[in-house]
Order: C-alpha cells, then structure tokens, then sequence
C-alpha cells in the first residue's frame, strides 16, 4: 500500500534521514523501532507532509505521491498522532478533535454535531469521561493524549501514523489503544506504530522495520517470533541487557526527605512516606492518580497542607528556589512545556540548576561550564555529542537525558523523577536505569514515578501504590509482583 | 498560572456574565458610581450616555480588529495611520466627486488593502508582526500627509450623507453607534461561531499544531491582517462623519489605545486566548474614564495620574477575581 | 474646580493691567464660561490655559469650566459636547484642527451658544461669534523682515536659510512658512532648508543637531517655536557654532533672557503672546453679558481679533519681558 | 523557523560578524553608502559620526534596558515617561540646589524606583507588563507634568557640569558617547557572561522551566524592570545633557522606538533570544535614516514613506540571509 524509497532528510549539521525504505502493508501493524534520534520521528514527518525530503520517492496505492504540505496529507488519507503533544490548549476537545475539519457549513460551525462527534470518538477510545467542551489546557498529559488519538480517528484515515502514542499511558490504557488499533486493522486501515516497548511491539504489532542513524538495517521483520536479543542487536548495533542494575546491598542511610500529611484538595490526600539517603522510592498508579501531584508539591511547586522535611530542615511550602538551593532536583513530566529552554544549547539547558556553582559573583566560568556538560553528554551518551548544538534539534530521548543532567550536577541530595524514562528507547534506558543506581549509590535519595509497573518495581528499592490520591500500600518492591500491583491500583485492595 | 477556560461554551454564551469579565464589570460600574455622585446632572443623561458610545464607536470598531488579529498571535501596530490613510483617501476632490458611497467604498478598500499589504508582508514575507505593521504604519502617515498636502480635507455639502452617520439619529442614538454595535456583533459571531473564528485561536493558540491539522496558517494570518485593515476602513467612515474632514493626523496613537483595550479585555498578546465582549468592556472602561475627567474638569496632570492607577486597579480586580475563580 | 490653587503665573497677572474704569469690568450677570483647548504639554499651549483660568479668577461674575485638554479630536469633540448639554453660556475654543472641529462649533452655535474661537480658526463663520487670534503669516513675514534687513545689512548674498518649523501638519505651521519664504522673496532671498520639529525641546535638539551637520555654514535660521527653541539652542552650543544669527518665535521669557544678554546667537523672536487666552475670556464674559468692548463705539464685540506679532530685539526686549510666558 | 543557536559562545564571540546580524550590518553599509553618494562632504565627516552617535545615545542606552525586559519575556512601555520623570525631578529647583551629582544620582534612582515599581506590579501584583507599563507611562506623565509644572526646567549654571558631558570632548567625542558605549558593554557582559543574563533567557525563554530549576523568577523578573528603569535614569542624565533642561516632554514615543529598534535587531518579542548589538545595530539604522534624510532635505512624509519601506527592507534582508545560512 505504501512503499517510501530512499528518503534522505537533512537538518543543519545533521543528516537525520540517510536512505529510509519503508513498506506498509493494508491491514496490518508496521511498528518502526530505532533508537532515540535514528530518525523514526522524522521518517513519519515527511510521510505527514510537515518536512519535505531531500531525495527519495514516496508511493501510496501505485501512485507517486508528494505531500507538500500536512493539508496533503491529511488529503492522501494519513493520519498522525505526533510524539510532542500537538494540541490548542485554548479550544475545547472537539475543536481539537475537529480542527481543520470542522463540522461546518460555509464558514458556519455545528457545534452540537462536532460536539456528538467527539464524544462519539472518545467513548469509542474508552474514554467518555472526557466532555468534549472542556478545554484542553486543562486537561492531564493523558487525557492529552486521548484526544490527540481522537483527532487521528476524526479523519477517514487510510493509514494511522503512531509517534509513540503509549508514552504517557498507563496499563490499561494502552489495551485500549490496542483493542482500538485492531477494530481499525479490521477495517484495512494501515498504522505505523512508533514505541520504546517492546512487550508492546509483541502485542500488537505485524512486522518491524528497524532504524539505526537514519538508515533501515531491517525490513519487514515478523513483530512476534523476532527475537529481542536481535531487535535490540539491530537498533543499537551492540547486545544490551534489558535489565535492571542490581539493588544496594547494604542498609539505606539516613532518612533524607520526610513527608507528612501531604494534602492538596481534588489531587491527594493524607500522603507521608520517607526517603533514606541511597534509595530510590517509587510511585505507582493509573495516570491521574495524582503522583505527580505529589512531586510537585514535595518540591514546593505546588500548594498543599502537610510537612516536607529535607535533610532534618522542614522546607517552606511553596519555595522552589529554597527548596532546589537545600539540595532538591526536579526532572518534570513533561520536558517540553516544564523543563527545556528549546531556543538554548544542550549546555545552558544542563547547567540552568547549578548555575551559582559556575560563577563568582555572578560571572560564569564558561569554561568549567562547558568541561561538566561535556562530561555529562558523554556519560548519559547524548547526540548528537554536542553541547552547543540547540536543544530542540535533539530528539526526544536525547532532550530527556539532558534534562537528567541537568539535576547529576550541583549535589543534590534528593532527586525526583517523574516518568524518567518516557520516550527513551531500550539500550538508553538500561543506562538510565544504571545511573539512577549508580546516583542512589552515591547516597542520594531517589523519587520515582513511571507508568511502566515493571520499571518501578525493577528499578526501586521501595515501592508506595497509590489510588485516587490516597497512598494504599507501603513496602519493599521485592516482596511485590506487576499482578499484585495491577490488582491493587484497579481494585484498591491491599495485598 | 491559572488561566480561565477561554472556549467553554457555556462561559461564552453568559458573556458579561463570565468569571473572566467580572473584574471589568465591576471596575465598569464603580466608575459608572463614581459618576453618578460627583457629576449626578450631567453623568446619568442619555445624551452623556451616547456621547460616551460615540466616542467609544471608532476606536471600538478598530478594537473588533485588533483582537482577531491579537488572539491570532500578531499584533497590529498601523491600525491608526491605516484609518488616517483611508480617511484621506476617501476625502480627495477625486474621491468625492463620485459621491458618498463610492467614498465609503474607498476608504473601506484602502483600509482592506494596507491589511493585506501587512498580511502578505507577514504571512508570505515572513516578517515579525510588530516590524511590519510599524513600517506600515510610518508608511502610511506618509503617504497620508503627501496626498492631503498635509491638510486637513472636509467633505463637500453634496456628500454631507456621510456626516449625517454622526448627525442622524434613531431613537435618539446617532447612526453610528449602530454601525459600532453591528461590527462588534458581527465580530462575535465570526469568532465563536465559524471556522474562521475557531481557527483564528489555533493559529495563535499553537501555530504548529493549527499547521499539522492542515490549517493554511499563512493564508489565515494573511486574512486576519486584511480583516484588521478592513476595521480600520469602516474606522474612517466613522471619524469622517464624526469630524467631517479627513486628514493625515486622524488616529494619532490608536495603536496603543487599542492594543491596551484587547489586553485589559484579558486577551493574551501571545494569542490563542481572548473575547470580543473583554476588549469592548475594557475600550469602555478607558472612554468612561476620560469622560469623568472631562466631566470633573480634572486638569491634564492630575488625570494622566488617577488615569495610571485606574487601570491597574481596573487589573488588580479583574485579576483577584479570577483567582477566586479558578485556584 | 478641583485644581490646585494656581500660583497665578506673573506673566498673566502683567497681561491683565487694572480694569479700567470703563465700568466694563463692574460685574454683571452672573456666566458659565466653558474652555476647552488642546493638551497643555507645551509652554505656549499650558501659558493659553493658565492664562484664561487667570482671567476667570479676575471676575466674581465669571464661573470658569475647563474641560479634559486632549491631542484626540475625537476627545475635544466629545469635550466640546459635554460643554453644550452642561448648558454653558459661553464656550472659548482653541481647537486641535478649526477644520475637525467646526462641526461641533455649528452644534453649540445652534444650541445659541456664542463661540469665542481662540487662534486655529473655523473655517465656518457660523461655527463662532468672535474669534481672536495671533497673526502666523504675520509671524513668518516679521521674522523674514528681520532676518532679511539683517543679511541684507551685511551685504550677503546667496545667503544660507535655514527653518525649523513646528508640527507639519497644522495649518498655522504652513501660514508661518509662507509668510517667511514670502517676506523673504522681497529681499531676493529663499529658504535653504527645512525640517519640523514637534514644538519639544528634544525634537528642537536633535532636528537642530542634524541640520547644523547638513550645513557647514548658515548665515541664518529661523526657529517656529521657542519651546523646541531651548533644544535648538543648546544643540548649537554643543556644535559650536555662531556663524549665523537664530531668529525665534512665541515670545519665551527664555527667548527674551537670551536675547537681552547678547551674547547669544538668538538675536530676535516674534511674537505669538498666548496672552489672547485672556482676552479671549474677557470677550466671552462680554459677550455671553450682552456688552461691548468700552474702548470701541460699537455696542458689541467684534467679530474677529487678530493680534499683531511684533518683533522682540535686544533694543525693545525690556518692553517685553513682563509678557514673556515660561516655557 | 531555521534560526541559528542562540548562545553558542563561538557565535556569541563574533559579534558583528554573526549570521544574524549580517543583515543588519548589510543595512547599516547600504545606508552608508547611500549618505557618501548623496552627500559626501557632510555625511563622512567626524562630526556628522559623532552627531548620529549623540543622537543614538539617549535612545541607545534605554535600548539596552529594553533588551533584557524583552528577552525576559516582558516589555516596557514606560522607558520614555520615567526617564521624563526623572530629568524632571532632577532639575527641579530643590535637587538643583545640591548640585550635579546629587542631581544624576537623582535621575538614576527616581528611574529605579519607577522601574522597581513597574516590576513589583508585574512580578508580585501579577500584571500583564503590557497594561502596569502603560499605567506607568500615563502616570510618570502625568506626574513629571505636575512636579515641572508643565515647564521646561533649565539646568543652572552651576550645575553645568552635567551639560558638559554633552559638549566636553575627549579625542573629538563627547562624553556621553563614552557613557553610551560603556552601558553597551556593561549590559553585553551581564547578558552574556554572568548568571543574571542566563537566568534572563530562561526566565523568558521557558518560565515554568525556569521556576523549576529553582530560579526565582518573580524577583528576577522585578529585577529586569528596576534595571530598565536604571538605564531610563542614566538617560534622562543625558537627555540633560544634550538640551540642558529637564521636561515632561522629553522621550515622547521613546517606547515604540526601543521596542523597533530591539525587535529589528532580532530580539523575540515572546522573549528568550536575542543579543545587545542586534538591538543596537537596529538603533543605530533607525538613527541613520533620519541623519540622511535630514541631510538630503527630504520632506517629512517623504521621510516617513522612505522609512516605511527601507524598515521592510532591511528586516527581508537579514530574514534572506539568515535562510541562506541555516536551511
Ligand atoms: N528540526 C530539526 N533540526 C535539526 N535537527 C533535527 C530536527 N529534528 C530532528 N533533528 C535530528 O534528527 C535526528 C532524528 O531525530 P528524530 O526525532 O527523528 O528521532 P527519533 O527516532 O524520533 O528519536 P526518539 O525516539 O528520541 O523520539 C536527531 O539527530 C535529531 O537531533
Ligand atoms: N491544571 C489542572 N487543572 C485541573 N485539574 C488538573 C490539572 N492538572 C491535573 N489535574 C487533575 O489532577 C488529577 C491528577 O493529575 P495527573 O494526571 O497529572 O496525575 P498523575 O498520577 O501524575 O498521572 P500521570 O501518569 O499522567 O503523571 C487528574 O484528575 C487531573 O485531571
Ligand atoms: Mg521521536
Ligand atoms: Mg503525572
């Protein structure tokens, strides 16, 4: 149905695409899997019609095809669901469902129609909570995301372009993506489907293409009997074990953080947990259970009643600058909107936490500066290896780890990461997982929150659950399986 | 940042009603109160009350336009020397010979075509929005004061059917606050209510996105400039009858006036968020402000003063409001 | 009214010399006198205002009702409005624009409102009952008198003029200039250059600042504004240059300071005394009482005033000094 | 939207030579090559240089200020109005009396203080800088016209230090060239190479990011504003200087010109991006135009219609060049 030859894509100092081929079957799941910055993101722009190839040639049903512009696109029949949120804040869900094709006579809106249609769309998606007037700013990055895939459905799309859409979701929700993607297969509607989880890649996807440094290194791969030792041999071009670093041996310091009766109305209730120096404390529930919440209010970012104790000092509520000045780190859930400066370089955007720890009186060593970034590109194996190149010319994996950097300097005693490891492809993550191990040995206390169960039982030493805002088990993530979890966080029964 | 829900449909059906709009209401009224107990004779008159409209009616007008153009992510700094453009244009012994209609054509098609001149500047030039609505601006203050000769035009007694707009009244309200009040509901519906409209808060909202839902951002940007200079034509006709001249000088410092109205009214100068009814509420609050001091006879000095801390106060309430509001 | 109590400025009080014994000045019916005139950020324009507001305390009979001073036609309209419905019996008018403004005047001369129209002129006659005023072509030929005697005195020929006129577009800018290049063309001579200025000091500084450098060597220049005159001075003192002999205009008490130590390049300034505010008040309060001007035979005032512009030198500067205005 | 690093050091060291600035340059030499053409003898002389440096210098140094509220995501429209106020206070008779320091150490801490009170409105009273600037502008108007009592306030001659650093020349160049160019330094190295610069593109760049990596954004944005308001001090000191007055007039319009001249030389209105000598390059084309046509006697409107276009033109050269370095 769709064959792309050859596309070769250039940005400014980078060849992001260098000879992709690509063929989609009618009817079936393509899953493109790469590393963070291969070139998959970009592969499905100029599929989308936003970047214009360079060379190659793109056919969809035997006819050469040129999409000029997204409006063409949309015309041949493609779909896209973006890997960054690309949704109005300030309109409501069905006029982001149904931008552009509005339901509409000469000008003049049906709003009532747009309105059925969307809800329509979302009760389809399992999601008929979501009112189709609210507005979207308001709405939590899951949610978001929800509409995002309401809006790809809105179209009679031929072909349905994925960047990662299972990244801000949580357990349950991708069954639904995938009950959904079957209904449309069902149909003979194509989708390409971009994720970092391979469990997920075995679940619902036909065949593989897999992306290394802008050039496909295979085709057509079977998604099912591959084995990962291979597809991950494939996209990194080395062997990677996915697994988790082997815990502390030794008993956890001393307690380095101490939350008590952390309240915020409509978001969590009554939460108290401590974190010892050299452990890494995880979060887990469904999205919206207001783990995040708790982040930000630990961090002072947001209002809440209750006692946040660092360190033996109790932190004023409400006081980031105190807060990150007595050794606290922050790394936000959404990197785009909370934690990147996109117009700066990669170093401005590291060192952005620690700045005084650069300068004397105010005056930036620039030098020492750009030695640590360096340093720290290097160790979490950014890339481009560039400091000075502009962060937003990076891929969102490599935007992620930056924004992990930013927070391995200035001693920070306590680090709170919230889904650290969201669009981070395979071989990335297990170093992440690494440094995060290795941050805890150094005696810092880790916070974790992540969608993915085995990631926060695998990765912490100690696991809280939440539910609805409440916290409903306490305790050592070995004692825990992903089904006693799940069982929790769905049922709100204790194990 | 706790912002108010800009698009929820209920909120926007209750108008004046709505949360956002009530720190503008309030300040509105306890200027209103303030009228009433220093000026009781003169403030709470009908003929007070549509001199305050009138007053409010060109700049209003230019005010519809600026807030599409604002909510869609520009800003519109020619709007003044637009309408002086116009108003010259339209006031030319050339011009006038053909009689009142074809002038009002005249000023609405210069008006029309100096937006588009801004929008292709804009959109397809790709210029920042600020540079070349000043260049435009400049621009056409020249090119007004060159074909007036730097003179003040008046119109002939055979076109006086343009004066009549100010002089004629329908139930004791001069025409043109009619056209006022058409513009501004006109400018309602097309933002609420069409595909216009809706998309005008995409292109501002998040051009990238508005792009990848196939939305022709360029040639909406383009439009949104040449539906501003399409105000600023209608504009003209108003001050025309209402200072039945054209001249170059029309309009000094509209720009300022205009944008402050749209910002005050709680549209964002980053574009995506705004309403029509929070600039007009705001543009009334700045006219009824000048109309107390003339009433009050308060000397320049003092005003510009009370002028200041009226306006922040004005904010301070709107703002105290919403937080309320939305926590 | 609610303004500060004046620290009645020297210059008015010399203006208005004891009431003569005509028993003009006896009081009579009790008036309301409504002024209105642009915004006083100018020395000229805030002596007009202070002037009148003088010339009112004078009379027990004369209540005096100023009126928001605006740049904004469409405010003076609005001014001049509120003027008419609060009932006044006399309304005195410096206008932004006598053309833009005429309209309004017909209304309250309608409304049997007598309309003293100060300075910039109505080009209506029904739009006043009396207007009063400077002389600007006047002003242009005793300046082009002065400074062509001056130059032709020395015997220089093809000597370099230089202008620097106030804001372009109004119209009394254009009279002074033709009234100058007139008077001029006796002497055989003509205007180098040009450049407006906006009537402040800073726009007087850096016009003067780049004319000083397009012209290697003037022989002379005249000033519109003594006002920008300031800037204009100190502009030439930062150049060094004192080739030439500067001519001003206004009659500043500056002006007449530099003047009279003669050490300055300001030789002469022509007069444009805003002392015709306070006349002007004197004309209201007759008029709206039904009297006459005492000195004349005539039982009522007459239709129109206008000042002469008298040339201040070093030789007469003692005359002048008490009229001088602060700038 | 290809646009080059922002900060990468190795383009920052550059300076003039930078791909986003070679346009700007390109301008600049267009124009001068204009000025030799058309008016060699007057145009390249040190004197002429000298004059368009002094004119720039007042503007210039406010462009500084203008350039970091900008970049932090702000704006400030009352630049012009507080440096009014503080030449105002500082040649009222009583600052007078003190002498000349005192009097500068005046101007600089009243701009301050209306800078620090512009950033308290924005930073803690949350205001939209659009709106608490624009009341800081009517009301440091409103209240320089009171002190002054709407007169211009000459320096003494005691304290003619001050004039001096308009007319003491050091190789040929007066002082307050030397005070331009030391605030173009000292604001390029603490945009550049110090902390509050970095924090200052972050603050606009992303603000939410910027909180969470634990900057205190609202003392950094209150910050911004007291060092616009600073630079607006050390201005009125050389507006001082230049027209040896102090007046409520001064710096009319001051805003417009800054924000242009900072948004032409490729500063972000929504803030993050942008350099010192991009904004000083857009100042001093902005200077140049008028230097030539003030030089080549153009008319006014001919003035204003040239400027539009070579505004357009300048802008598409540095927009072509930028896309034929960064495609
Ligand atoms: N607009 C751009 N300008 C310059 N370089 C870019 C741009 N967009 C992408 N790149 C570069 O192109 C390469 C491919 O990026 P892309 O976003 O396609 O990666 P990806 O495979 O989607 O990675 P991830 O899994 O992290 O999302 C990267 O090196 C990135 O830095
Ligand atoms: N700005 C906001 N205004 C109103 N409600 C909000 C806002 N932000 C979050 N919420 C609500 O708070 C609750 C918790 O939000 P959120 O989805 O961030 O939780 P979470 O557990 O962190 O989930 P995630 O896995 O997405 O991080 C949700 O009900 C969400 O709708
Ligand atoms: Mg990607
Ligand atoms: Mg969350």
């Amino acid at each position: 149905m769709l064959v792309m030859r050859g596309i070769v894509k250039q940005f400014p100092g980078v060849r992001a695409l260098d000879g992709v081929d690509l063929d989609v079957e009618a009817g079936e799941v393509h899953c493109l899997l790469g590393q963070n910055g291969a070139g998959k993101s970009t592969l499905i722009k100029v599929l989308a019609g936003v970047h214009q190839p360079d060379e190659g040639t793109i056919e969809f049903n035997g006819a050469q095809i040129r999409a000029s512009s997204p409006i063409d696109a949309i015309r041949l029949g493609f779909a896209t669901i973006y890997q960054e949120l690309d949704l109005v804040e300030g309109l409501s869900v069905a006029e982001n469902i149904f931008l552009g094709h509005e339901h509409a006579r000469a000008g003049w809106m049906n709003r009532g129609a747009a309105n059925r249609a969307a809800a329509e769309v979302l009760t389809r998606l399992g999601h008929p909570e979501i009112r189709p007037k609210a507005e979207v700013g308001r709405l939590s990055p899951a949610a978001k995301q929800v509409v995002s895939m309401a809006r790809a459905l809105s179209h009679d799309a031929r072909l349905i372009i994925m960047d990662e859409p299972s990244a801000a979701l949580a357990h349950d929700e991708v069954a639904n993506l995938f009950r959904i993607i079957r209904e449309l297969t069902a149909q003979g509607v194509a989708v390409v489907y971009i994720s970092h989880r391979l469990e997920e890649i075995r679940e619902i996807g036909d065949r593989v293409t897999v992306l290394k440094d802008g050039r496909t290194v295979a085709v057509g791969l079977p998604a099912r009997d591959t084995p990962t030792s291979e597809i991950v041999s494939l996209m990194t071009g080395r062997t990677v074990e996915y697994v988790f670093p082997p815990r502390a041996t030794g008993s956890p310091g001393d307690e380095v953080l101490r939350v008590e009766h952390l309240t915020s109305p409509g978001a969590f209730a009554d939460v108290s947990f401590e974190v010892r120096a050299g452990e890494i404390v995880g979060l887990a529930g469904l999205v919206g259970s207001g783990r995040s919440e708790i982040m930000e209010a630990v961090y002072g970012a947001r209002r809440a009643t209750g006692r946040v104790v660092l360190d033996g000092e109790t932190l004023r509520r409400g006081d980031v600058v105190k807060t990150v000045r007595k050794g606290m780190g922050l790394a936000p859930e959404e990197r785009k909107a909370q934690a990147l400066l996109l117009d700066q370089s990669v170093t401005a955007n590291i060192t952005l936490g620690s700045l005084p720890g650069f300068a004397t009186f105010g005056w930036i060593d620039r030098a020492r500066e750009r030695a640590e970034a360096r340093r720290l590109v290097e160790m979490l194996d950014i890339r481009p290896p560039d400091p000075e190149r502009p962060i937003k010319t990076l891929s969102g994996g490599n935007q992620q780890k930056a924004v992990l950097a930013r927070w391995l300097l200035g001693g920070r005693k306590l680090l709170l990461l919230d889904e650290p490891t969201r669009g981070v492809d395979v071989g990335a993550r297990a170093e992440l997982y690494a440094v995060i191990r290795g941050l805890a040995e150094q005696g810092i206390g880790v916070l974790l929150v992540s969608s993915e169960v085995p990631e926060v039982l695998g990765l912490s030493d100690r696991v809280l659950v939440l539910r609805e805002g409440t916290v409903i088990h306490q305790g050592d993530a070995r004692e825990l399986d992903e089904h006693d979890v799940l069982d929790m966080i769905m049922n709100g029964r204790a194990a | 940042m706790s912002k108010p829900a800009a698009i929820s449909p209920r909120n926007r059906l209750a108008g004046l009603g709505e949360a956002r709009h009530l720190g503008l209401v309030v300040a509105l009224v306890l200027l209103a109160v303030v009228g009433l107990v220093t000026k009781f004779d003169n403030f709470a008159t009908t003929s007070n009350i549509v001199s305050i409209l009138t007053l409010a009616a060109t700049i209003g007008v230019i005010t519809v336009g600026a807030t599409f153009v604002i909510i869609g992510g520009g800003i519109d700094l020619s709007v003044g020397a637009v309408m002086a453009l116009a108003s010259v244009w339209a006031t030319t012994l050339a011009t006038q010979s053909y009689g009142p209609w074809v002038m009002m054509i005249c000023a609405v098609l210069v008006g029309t075509g100096a937006g588009l001149v801004n929008g292709l500047l804009i959109a397809y030039g790709r210029l920042v929005p600020f540079i070349a609505t000043l260049a435009m601006l400049v621009a056409a203050r020249g090119l007004a004061q060159r074909m007036s000769d730097r003179k003040t035009q008046l119109i002939q007694t055979d076109n006086s059917a343009i004066v009549d707009l100010s002089t004629t009244r329908l139930l004791g309200i001069p025409l043109l606050v009619y056209i006022f009040a058409l513009v501004v509901v006109l400018g309602w519906v097309v933002l609420n209510r069409t595909t216009f409209g809706r998309r005008t808060y995409a292109v501002g909202g998040n051009p990238e996105a508005a792009r990848l839902a196939g939305i022709n951002i360029r040639r909406h940007t383009m439009l949104l400039y040449a539906l501003s200079g399409f105000c600023c034509g209608i504009a003209a006709i108003l001050i025309m009858a209402r200072t039945t001249t054209g001249s170059s000088t029309h309009g000094d410092l509209y720009e300022l006036d205009a944008i402050a109205a749209v910002i005050i009214g709680g549209t964002l100068l980053t574009g995506g968020r705004g309403t029509i009814i929070g600039s007009i509420l705001g543009l009334l609050i700045f006219t009824l402000i000048t109309n107390l001091f003339i009433l009050n006879g308060l000397n320049t000095s003092d005003q510009l003063i009370a002028k200041g801390l009226i306006i922040v106060v004005a904010v301070l309430l709107q703002r105290r409001n919403l937080k309320e509001r939305a926590p | 009214t609610s303004n500060e109590p004046a620290a009645a400025p020297s210059s008015a009080a010399a203006s208005n010399p004891a009431p003569a014994p005509s028993g003009n000045d006896q009081p009579g019916t009790k008036v309301v006198i409504g002024f209105s005139a642009p915004a006083a950020d100018h020395g000229w324009i805030a002596a007009i205002a202070k002037n009148a507001e003088a010339a009112a305390k004078q009379f027990s009979d004369v209540e005096f009702k100023p009126v928001e001073p605006t740049n904004d036609i469409n405010q003076q309209i609005s001014a001049v409005e509120s003027l008419i419905s609060a009932k006044v019996n006399a309304l005195v008018i410096l206008p932004n624009d006598g053309q833009q403004l005429n309209q309004v005047a017909l209304e309250a001369t309608a409304a049997g409102i007598p309309v003293i129209n100060l300075d910039r002129i109505f080009p209506d006659k029904l739009a006043y009952r009396t207007w009063i005023g400077g002389d600007n072509y006047g002003m242009g030929v005793a300046a082009g008198h002065y400074i062509g005697k001056q130059l032709k005195d020395k015997g220089v020929a093809n000597p370099v003029i230089v202008e620097i006129q106030g804001i372009a577009t109004l119209p009394l800018t254009q009279d002074r200039s033709k009234g100058f290049a007139d008077a001029l063309k006796s002497y055989g001579f003509s205007v180098t250059a040009k450049q407006d200025a906006k009537f402040t000091v800073e726009t007087g500084n850096s016009v003067a600042a780049s004319l000083l450098q397009a012209h290697k060597k003037i022989d002379a220049l005249w000033n519109h504004d003594d006002d920008q005159g300031v800037g204009v001075l100190a502009a030439i003192k930062e150049a060094g240059r004192s080739e030439f002999l500067m001519v001003g205009g206004a009659g500043s008490l500056n002006a007449m300071k530099e003047i009279q130590s003669g050490t300055s390049v300001l030789k002469a300034t022509v007069t444009y005394s805003p002392t015709m505010a306070s006349s002007a008040i004197k004309l209201a309060r007759l008029i709206a009482q039904g009297k006459g001007m005492s000195d004349l035979v005539e039982n009522q005032v007459p239709q129109s005033i206008t000042l002469a512009s008298e040339t201040i030198t070093k030789e007469n500067v003692e005359k002048y000094l008490p009229l001088g205005f602060e700038s």
